[in-house]
């Protein structure tokens, strides 16, 4: 079943094309990536999905339903989590206070005036933090963790609004290799297991190759190449302007590793 | 209307926004790279005609010569750049890594600093400079006579910002500048000297301030009010241009000249309040200014200002709390005096408290919040004086009328963000004010509303205190727990980062909007509780200046802390009551008080009792 | 002349502390509290703080007052704020133990101290304020006033245009209420003196920062016989420079309140232009009453400088003070306020009776036009006008104060 | 002659009252290219940071071209010829790509031919053409060449290069590769911190490893290919 579908989005800045007519569906419990050189398009195309932008025109619908150009937080109740290339969390809080603040929006209660708001969720939260595999560091301020924890935080964070579709902009960005592949796989496996759809962009081809079950390859604003990631390793065009050599070897030494 | 007199006004409105240029293009190039909003750049300007006056009479005693005139002036601007550098080698140097709001309420410490100094120096009277020679007379424009001083002035303008653009452009200190604007600690690691870049920024800026003043001696005399009638319109330039933009400054300065020069014809009593809604207009449509950029995101992790840990308090916190308010309530055993200063601090503890939970809860600098307080005092004074109803329902009112024009007011504020939301609350503030100023039929003017008492059974100064005490701690203590709760939390979470709050479904910019309005409740209440423990109420409830103590209570008290801004008030109202009866010069002690303060506890009151306790001795 | 005046809080504590006054002691003396905006308003209320002590000593040495007590003020800073004024009052009252409390020159301020000893049921005597306020409408029975009121000072003025052939005239005056409320005056008591003539044109900029270009541009423009002028300070300076290079006075009546005073007079210095009728001081020209050049003489050996309005008021304010004491020869709040009622003292311009009616005093202003001698301006063909024929009018009291 | 060109000794360093460096020993010698490698939050950038004086050391020292710079101010730092690209580009937008060289200038020491923007134009073709266009109309890429540009503009002897293949397509990872070593060609030393190890193999003569704040391994880059244990212990999680 279709869960997002992106149609003829486009996007100008000044006179600079940022996306044009970009098309695309993802289906429940399917990995999509969105690769491409800085600068192609990417995270326009992200944010039009995600609220953040308003397209110039085109239109997005979730599950059918139309989101185009909603704000954020209209998305997100819809059932949409992000995470974002620079990590957002709420540095002044802990790491458990970060995902009880997530399930408090969730739930509509953030104009509670009177509540405990320490007291609030505390359970849930745990429980998302024991996904990610953060629990053990649930009472620590979340400003004094390794980048790649925060990674994992805001991960459960965007976990907590119960999402039917993911959107991760450069998950693994600032992470080590083996960090990224963790980080990678427990998505992997979150989205299968439960159905969620994810899209993300990335430039680290592991983390593309062994996951991704389809890639789209934008240039300049536009898809230039679509398909199963062998399809797209196989592209030469692909190659050229984008994987090179090495990033066709470490595309084809993923795909080992994932599909043995 | 003829044309000649158009056109001899719009040349007035140029001649004025010329002079407004020179001196705000200095305001918005120190701020472009030291990010220091300079409250002290009035000061400076009023430095610049003091010297002239004092220098320039005394060059053209050799020769009354327009070289000399003009080698006054610029030895003036020069001496005023001068002490620009001493402020940033004595003051700003130590300062930079200091929260902004810090930088902020130091150069409010020079502005008191400088006042106090120059009545020492050249006395209280106002000293008139002389006119130019070769300058004095008036030329013939279409049949009406302009002064051709103020053509001379329409030059400088345009003048100074060619050079500028060529300093800027063409020199290496230029591109540096601008370099140094956008990412300082880079251009340090590049293997400039920061220190000497910022030196010779604050040199450039206070010469420019400097040199807009000496400019004109020959139009107005130096009087020790110039700083202050300065620095609100060249704020307003800077803003409605963009902070750090000098050609915006030019455009602005252009705008609000020819606003004034054709105001003052349309409406000639409003022509201040014209400005303010100009920059209100400005910035509800254009939120960074018309030639502003946004301010850089948070693309790096860095702390945010304010609450961090929101922690109840502990053992010796809560004793300290205790302590505290049991002093509060056995001030009757003192004397009558002490009670009054206490019921004043609890009022201003108040307002302080609400104000902190906007600036260190939820992020949202107010540079106006005292129209809240004011209006709230007002709201009540209005009822009592002209209603005829009693103290108790006009309590009731007094954060019923705050929070509805913090409502009204913060629907546009809370769209900006950073020091532009800042000057939007200024804004707004002085058109309140400008109002509550000029509807003297309703308000009374600058004048005031008499009578406004309590109820007879709260007439005397102990139970007055007693009710202050309760309504204020209970208040306190009720936005004490909403910064707990949810509401607090999302407040909280929405300054950390707007894009993640907004990304788990809140609508940041209510959540912000609510609390703007409870804040300005608060504050309304703290401003009915104070209109009755005065016994009358004015336009200065709603000014400037008391926004400013505000400021410095929570910061002096920590805004990092929840309950630092009752420390801060107690703290800021103590030091003036103790000065003001010993002195005349009371601002320079308090100037001198406010920047030892940020010098010696960075982190306000309560960061200096944090770090106390974390190092038992 | 810039001076620290140091607290004399402690000092004061053991003063009134009446056992530790030993039998053979003299007589504490009478402490009045004096709040004024020393720190703000400096120009003004330094040379009135002057004249005070000086007052204050010279009544001394000549005995004190209510048989053989010293008088003493306590000076401090009003904050020029209400807010910081009535706490200061406060001070003044509960920690000072003052007698009764003068001073404050801020019109808001000065109505707000006066509500604040309303209440507090506590004599005030409001010596600079110039608003009407504070005698007519706001006026209460605690508070009275020395210096003559805006209405009085506009009103000696038009008195000077009587019967002159100006029609046309324009307004300018600061944006505050001294200002409007001056301009107003003006408007009323104008056709009194000139019957037909009209008001072509009002210009109210904001206190302290008058455009003088734009302002003087649209007061020409509409081509006035007479400008009534009410800016002071710094905006008058502005205001003079530019309108005499654009020619606006020239072949023009202009009438303009205070600016005979020496606080305006000497900042104008050589600008002072030549023939503008005004209310001020002329203090080196005024020689009745006999008392008034000793005054001068010893003001300006004390502390080196020319007396000012302000000086002129310390002094008659001390003056009537000890007027008071010796008449009612008691501290109580209430027998002051009625021995104050038409009170008539003999003060270094003449007599002065605190009218019972409004508690507005009689004294006087000089009106007269302003000149240049040498590089400084000063007033010529003058008089004093004595504030007893310019009262408001007593019907016009008692309306105003039925509802105060 | 000492090759050592940085000689870091028991270096210390933090944020606050976290403790992230714990005696660092590292050295580079002249014109070698050594890469800092380790995970997240190992303390690979704040090594680079607390060398380049932009944190100010605890402990420890710091030694470059033969002086003491423990504790000296970046600017300084950089002027004794230590050259700093940080991971997150930081160009300046708001300059034209000529004004952004124009920054990093700093004459040359005697006897070594300076760096002209004309000569890096040669060095990097594509910045030629735009050199009088504003940096923010620059692609990531661009702009990534541009951060190297402007610190060779300072003439360095040794450059501190903070996860140049962070976030970067894999075709301008590439182009970073080559310019590394077109910097050692010209005879720079560099101190890289990288977690890829594909770059790393790719430029570097030498690894180092970083864990919890002190340095645990070193050799040749080989045998770090070599070497699977010492890449699982340090380098995987």
């Amino acid at each position: 079943m279709t869960l997002l579908a992106a149609e003829g989005l486009t996007k100008r800045f000044g006179g600079v094309l940022a996306a044009k007519d970009v098309t695309f569906a993802l289906n429940a419990g399917e990995m999509l990536a969105i690769i491409g050189p800085n600068g192609a398009g990417k995270s326009t195309t992200f944010n039009m999905v995600g609220g953040q932008l308003k397209p110039d025109g085109g239109r997005v619908t979730l599950a059918g339903q139309e989101v185009t150009g909603m704000p954020p937080r209209e998305v997100c109740r819809l059932g949409v989590g992000r995470t974002f290339q620079v990590a957002q969390t709420f540095l002044s809080f802990t790491v458990l206070g970060n995902v009880q603040m997530a399930l408090i929006a969730h739930h509509g209660q953030t104009r509670k005036l009177l509540a405990d708001a320490a007291a609030m969720h505390r359970d849930a939260a745990l429980a998302l933090l024991d996904r990610v595999g953060m629990a053990a560091q649930a009472d620590r301020p979340v400003g004094e963790l390794a980048y790649g924890d925060v990674k994992r935080v805001e991960l459960a964070i965007a976990l907590a609004a119960a999402p039917r579709l993911l959107l991760m902009d450069e998950p693994t960005a600032g992470m080590a290799p083996a960090e990224r592949a963790a980080l990678m796989a427990l998505v992997a496996g979150i989205a299968r297991s439960e159905g969620i759809g994810v899209l993300f962009t990335e430039h680290d081809m592991d983390a593309v190759f062994a996951h991704a079950d389809r890639i789209l390859v934008l240039v300049r604003g536009e898809i230039i190449a679509r398909g199963t990631p062998e399809e797209v390793r196989a592209d030469p065009e692909v190659q050229r302007v984008y994987l090179g050599h090495s990033g066709t070897r470490a595309a084809a030494r993923a795909r080992r590793a994932a599909h043995g | 209307m003829e044309w000649s007199f158009l056109l001899v006004q719009a040349l007035s409105g140029l001649a004025s926004a010329s002079s407004l240029f020179v001196i705000a293009s200095g305001l918005t190039i120190v701020f472009g790279v030291t990010r220091i909003v300079n409250f002290a750049h009035g000061s400076f300007y009023m430095l610049g005609a003091y010297l002239a006056v004092t220098i320039v009479p005394w060059l053209l005693e050799f020769d009354r010569s327009p070289t000399l005139f003009f080698a006054g002036v610029l030895a003036s601007a020069l001496a005023v750049g001068a002490l620009g550098v001493v402020m940033e080698v004595l003051l700003l140097r130590r300062i930079y890594r200091v929260p902004e709001l810090f930088q902020l309420l130091a150069t409010f410490g020079v502005v008191l600093i400088v006042q106090d100094l120059v009545l020492l120096v050249w006395g209280p009277v106002d000293i008139p400079g002389p006119r130019a020679p070769g300058l004095r007379h008036g030329v013939y424009i279409l049949d009406q006579r302009f002064p051709a001083y103020e053509l001379f002035l329409i030059f400088v303008g345009p003048t100074v910002l060619a050079l500028l653009w060529l300093l800027m452009h063409r020199t290496r200190f230029g591109v540096l500048i601008r370099a140094a604007t956008q990412d300082r600690e880079m251009v340090g690691a590049l293997g400039v000297n920061q220190a000497m870049l910022f030196t010779g920024t604050l040199f450039l800026g206070a010469a420019l301030a400097g040199l807009g003043g000496a400019l004109q001696i020959p139009r107005v005399s130096a009087s020790a009010q110039m700083d202050l009638s300065i620095i609100t319109e060249a704020f307003v330039v800077t803003v409605i241009g963009g902070m750090g933009s000098v050609p915006g400054a030019f455009v602005a300065a252009l705008l609000i000249g020819l606003l004034q020069a054709f105001g003052v014809l349309v409406f000639p009593k409003i022509t201040l309040v014209l400005v303010f809604l100009l920059m209100a207009a400005v910035l509800v449509v254009k939120p960074w200014g018309l030639f502003g950029k946004p301010e850089a995101a948070a693309g790096r992790a860095v702390l945010p200002e304010g609450i961090l840990d929101p922690r109840p308090l502990d053992l010796a916190g809560k004793v300290l709390a205790g302590v505290a308010l049991l002093a509060l309530l056995a001030l009757p055993l003192v004397d009558a005096y002490a009670v009054k200063v206490g019921t004043e601090v609890l009022i201003l503890a108040l307002a302080a408290f609400s104000l902190n939970f906007l600036v260190g809860n939820g992020g949202i600098v107010s540079f106006g919040h005292a129209a809240y307080f004011g209006l709230g005092a007002y709201g009540a004074g209005l009822l009592v004086t002209k209603a005829g109803l009693p103290m108790e329902p006009a309590l009731v009112a007094a954060p019923i009328v705050g929070g509805a024009f913090a409502a009204l007011f913060g629907f546009f504020v809370v769209r900006l963000s950073g020091i532009y939301l800042a000057m939007l609350t200024l804004a707004f503030a002085q058109i309140a004010y400008a109002v509550v100023f000029q509807w003297v039929e309703v308000t009374g003017g600058d004048n005031g509303l008499v009578g406004v008492w309590p109820s007879r059974w709260a007439a005397s100064r102990e139970v007055y205190h007693y009710l202050t005490a309760a309504l204020t701690v209970a208040a306190i203590i009720f936005l004490r727990r909403v910064i707990h709760a949810p509401f607090g939390a999302t407040l909280r979470a929405a300054r950390d980062s707007a894009q993640r709050a907004d990304a788990i479904g809140v609508d940041v910019r209510t959540h912000r909007w609510l609390g703007f309005t409870l804040a300005g409740a608060a504050a309304g209440l703290a401003g009915g509780l104070y209109a009755f423990s005065k016994g009358s109420i004015d336009p200065t409830l709603l000014g400037i200046p008391l926004s400013v103590d505000f400021l410095s209570m929570i910061l002096l008290g920590g805004i990092q802390s929840v309950l630092g801004p009752v420390a801060g008030a107690a703290a800021f109202h103590a030091v003036k009551d103790f000065f003001m009866p010993l002195t005349d010069h009371w601002r320079l002690f308090l100037g001198l008080s406010i920047i030892a303060m940020v010098l010696v506890f960075p982190r306000g009151l309560a960061g200096a009792w944090a770090s106390l306790r974390r190092r038992p001795a | 002349m810039p001076r620290f005046t140091v607290s004399r809080r402690a000092l004061g504590a053991l003063a009134v502390a009446p056992l530790a006054r030993p039998a053979f002691a003299q007589p504490a003396p009478i402490r009045i509290g004096e709040l004024n905006s020393y720190s703000r308003m400096a120009a003004f209320a330094v040379p009135y703080r002057n004249a005070m002590q000086l007052a204050q000593d010279t009544v001394n040495a000549a005995g004190g007052v209510m048989g053989g007590r010293r008088i003493e003020f306590v000076f401090r800073d009003d904050g020029s704020t209400p807010g910081d004024a009535v706490r200061v009052a406060e001070e003044l009252l509960t920690r000072e133990n003052v007698a009764f409390l003068a001073g404050t020159f801020l019109s808001n301020v000065g109505l707000a101290v006066a509500d604040f000893a309303n209440q507090r049921k506590r004599l005030f005597l409001a010596t600079e304020p110039l608003t009407d306020a504070i005698t007519m409408a706001q006026g209460n029975r605690y508070t009275w006033r020395v210096r003559p009121s805006t209405y009085m000072q506009t009103r000696m003025l038009v008195e000077a245009i009587r019967g002159k052939t100006v029609k046309r005239w324009a307004i300018v005056a600061p944006n505050y209420e001294y200002g409007q409320s001056a301009a107003a005056n003006f408007k009323r008591l104008l056709p009194s003196a000139i019957p037909d003539a009209e008001i072509v044109a009002e210009q109210f900029p904001a206190l302290g920062r008058v455009d003088a270009g734009a302002t003087v541009g649209a007061l020409a423009q509409s081509r006035p016989d007479g400008i009534f002028n009410v800016l002071f300070g710094p905006d008058l300076t502005a205001f003079v420079r530019e309108g005499n290079t654009r020619g606006l006075f020239e072949r023009r009546t202009v009438v303009s309140l205070l600016t005979g005073e020496p606080e305006y007079m000497i900042p104008l210095g050589e600008e002072t232009p030549e023939g503008w009728i005004v209310t001020g001081y002329p203090w080196e020209q005024v020689d009745s009453p006999p008392a008034h050049k000793p005054f001068v003489e010893a003001y300006r050996g004390r502390f080196n400088d020319t007396p000012r309005l302000g000086s002129v008021l310390g002094y008659v304010t001390v003056q009537i003070i000890a007027t008071l004491l010796n008449k009612v020869n008691a501290l109580d709040t209430e027998a002051l306020v009625d021995g104050l009622a038409d009170l008539r003292s003999d003060t270094i311009v003449g007599p002065v009776t605190m009218r019972g009616i409004d508690h507005q005093g009689t004294l006087g202003a000089w009106v007269g036009e302003t000149t240049l001698r040498g590089n400084r301006g000063t007033m010529k063909n003058f008089r004093y006008a004595d504030g007893a024929d310019y009262m408001f009018p007593e019907d016009e009291v008692r309306a105003a104060r039925r509802s105060a | 002659m000492d090759d050592r060109v940085l000689d870091v000794t028991g270096l210390r360093a933090g944020y606050g009252p976290a403790e992230v460096l714990f005696g660092v020993e590292l050295h580079l010698a002249r014109g070698e290219v050594a890469a800092l490698m380790g995970r997240n939050g190992a303390g690979k950038s704040t090594t680079l940071k607390a060398i380049m004086g932009l944190l100010t050391p605890r402990g420890g020292s710091i030694r470059f071209a033969g002086q003491d710079i423990t504790g000296h101010a970046p600017f300084r730092i950089a002027r004794l010829g230590l050259g700093y690209v940080p991971e997150e580009r930081r160009i300046f937008t708001d300059l034209t790509v000529a004004e952004n060289l124009e920054v990093g200038r700093r004459t040359a020491p005697a006897g070594r031919a300076p760096w002209t923007p004309e000569r890096l134009f040669e060095f990097f073709p594509n910045l030629a053409e735009m050199r009088h266009r504003r940096a923010s109309a620059m692609s990531g890429g661009e702009q990534q060449m541009l951060t190297i540009a402007r610190t060779l503009m300072g003439n360095p002897e040794a450059v501190l290069l903070d996860e140049p293949s962070e976030g970067l397509a894999p075709v301008i990872v590439e182009q970073m590769a080559e310019a590394v070593l077109r910097m050692k060609a010209e005879g720079i030393a560099v101190l890289v911190s990288e977690q890829n190890l594909d770059f790393a193999a790719a430029v570097a003569d030498r690894a180092l490893i970083l864990e919890k704040g002190t340095v645990r391994w070193q050799g040749g880059i080989a045998a770090l290919e070599a070497d699977e244990d010492v890449r699982r212990a340090y380098l995987t999680v």
